[in-house]
């Protein structure tokens, strides 16, 4: 299985993304996932979100993610860009793609992905406040 | 003799520590548990997170029992959110 | 509910479809789905396939899918591209776009939509098979 | 008095029957169901496969004890296989 796995600070281009994916008559599925920062938390609106990661950690947790998928369907690829530090509203903090010969399993993967992501790689966001003037505060914790 | 163990801390834990880094002192045979206990003792702002608080021990995550040694490297930090 | 439904004999750019996306701080989720035409149907290879539609009624049926989509879902928006006539493998025969606020209703309408769509849509497809000196040939019905 | 009823294959009922389009006259008050047996009359090959046959009457699928009614269009076509 093909494994990419991009943390950046960049904006995530989602075309370029496309325009490289491995070509081939294998996959009959490709299933991607974008994650948008929305403009509201707890109903309140906000500038957006600020990600921090315990890098080392995350990239090894990932691994042993992308281990289980390889393990338990046919998957061709994975790859996955997470945004570190500051994401406006409207941007994509998260990009995955899926790459398997059916699609169920594409869907599965990419879903349990991104499931168990949130639930044992070690990435934090906090919110970015709307400052007046248009400085971005920081709050405590955002939402799980 | 006791062991010197470098504590992480991430995400709003570092606010509430006032740093990213800091040592604790445990007896030898100490465990992951005792290591955490520690840092409450440290700083007992924390403490009350206690069940929700994420351990690792390098880059895995550890169990309570589990028995720390020297040149550990343990972090703590609250729950994950990434996406 | 914001929809889209192109039958199309054009390849599918599936970077412009990217870029022609909503913009917005109010969909937290984007589920997209491309089907690839694989290289083999039943293990033989084949040189790809030939799509053809009862076309007011695929219209009219992925309404109703749509309908049901939109009652079930808070989905903001769908984009649904499929190409009609010859597609060689490797190429891209159908691409579906959700935006939802969260990604478990983007995922789930998406794969009903698919699932569902393979049901009830006039669409068929038959086989192109390898041919020599570059001509593709026509077979009978291709695997359901 | 007999009902001229519309009849259209789709996909390779189109080779089967050898057209995209035909006539078929059942008698008033006939249903989807005695369009169907007519055009199987005529082209015995897609009889066999009934079971697996769809109906439409106009762009909605249809059930076998729907009365047709003159100007109805009536389409026979293999399971779909879009995607």
């Amino acid at each position: 299985m093909h494994r990419e796995l991009i943390l950046t600070e960049e904006p995530i281009d989602e075309r370029a993304w496309v325009a490289s994916r491995a070509g081939g008559v294998t996959h009959g599925a490709v299933v991607t996932f974008s994650g948008v920062v929305r403009g509201s938390e707890h109903g309140q609106p906000i500038a957006g979100l600020e990600y921090t990661a315990f890098e080392a950690m995350a990239r090894h947790q990932f691994g042993l993610l992308l281990d289980r998928v390889a393990a338990r369907w046919p998957v061709e690829s994975v790859r996955l860009v997470h945004r570190m530090g500051p994401v406006s509203a409207g941007d994509v903090s998260l990009w995955v793609e899926v790459l398997a010969p059916h699609r169920a399993e594409a869907f599965a993967a990419c879903q349990m992905l991104i499931d168990e992501m949130k639930r044992v790689v070690p990435i934090w966001k906090r919110v970015m406040e709307r400052g007046n003037g248009g400085s971005a505060g920081r709050s405590n914790q955002s939402e799980p | 003799m006791n062991l010197c163990i470098r504590v992480h801390f991430w995400s709003f834990y570092r606010e509430m520590t006032g740093t990213a880094l800091a040592e604790v002192e445990v007896p030898e045979g100490a465990t992951v548990s005792d290591v955490v206990s520690a840092v409450h003792e440290r700083w007992p702002a924390l403490a009350p997170l206690r069940a929700s608080t994420l351990v690792a021990v390098g880059v895995d995550y550890a169990e309570g029992g589990q028995p720390v040694r020297a040149g550990d490297e343990v972090s703590l930090f609250p729950p994950v959110q990434g996406g």
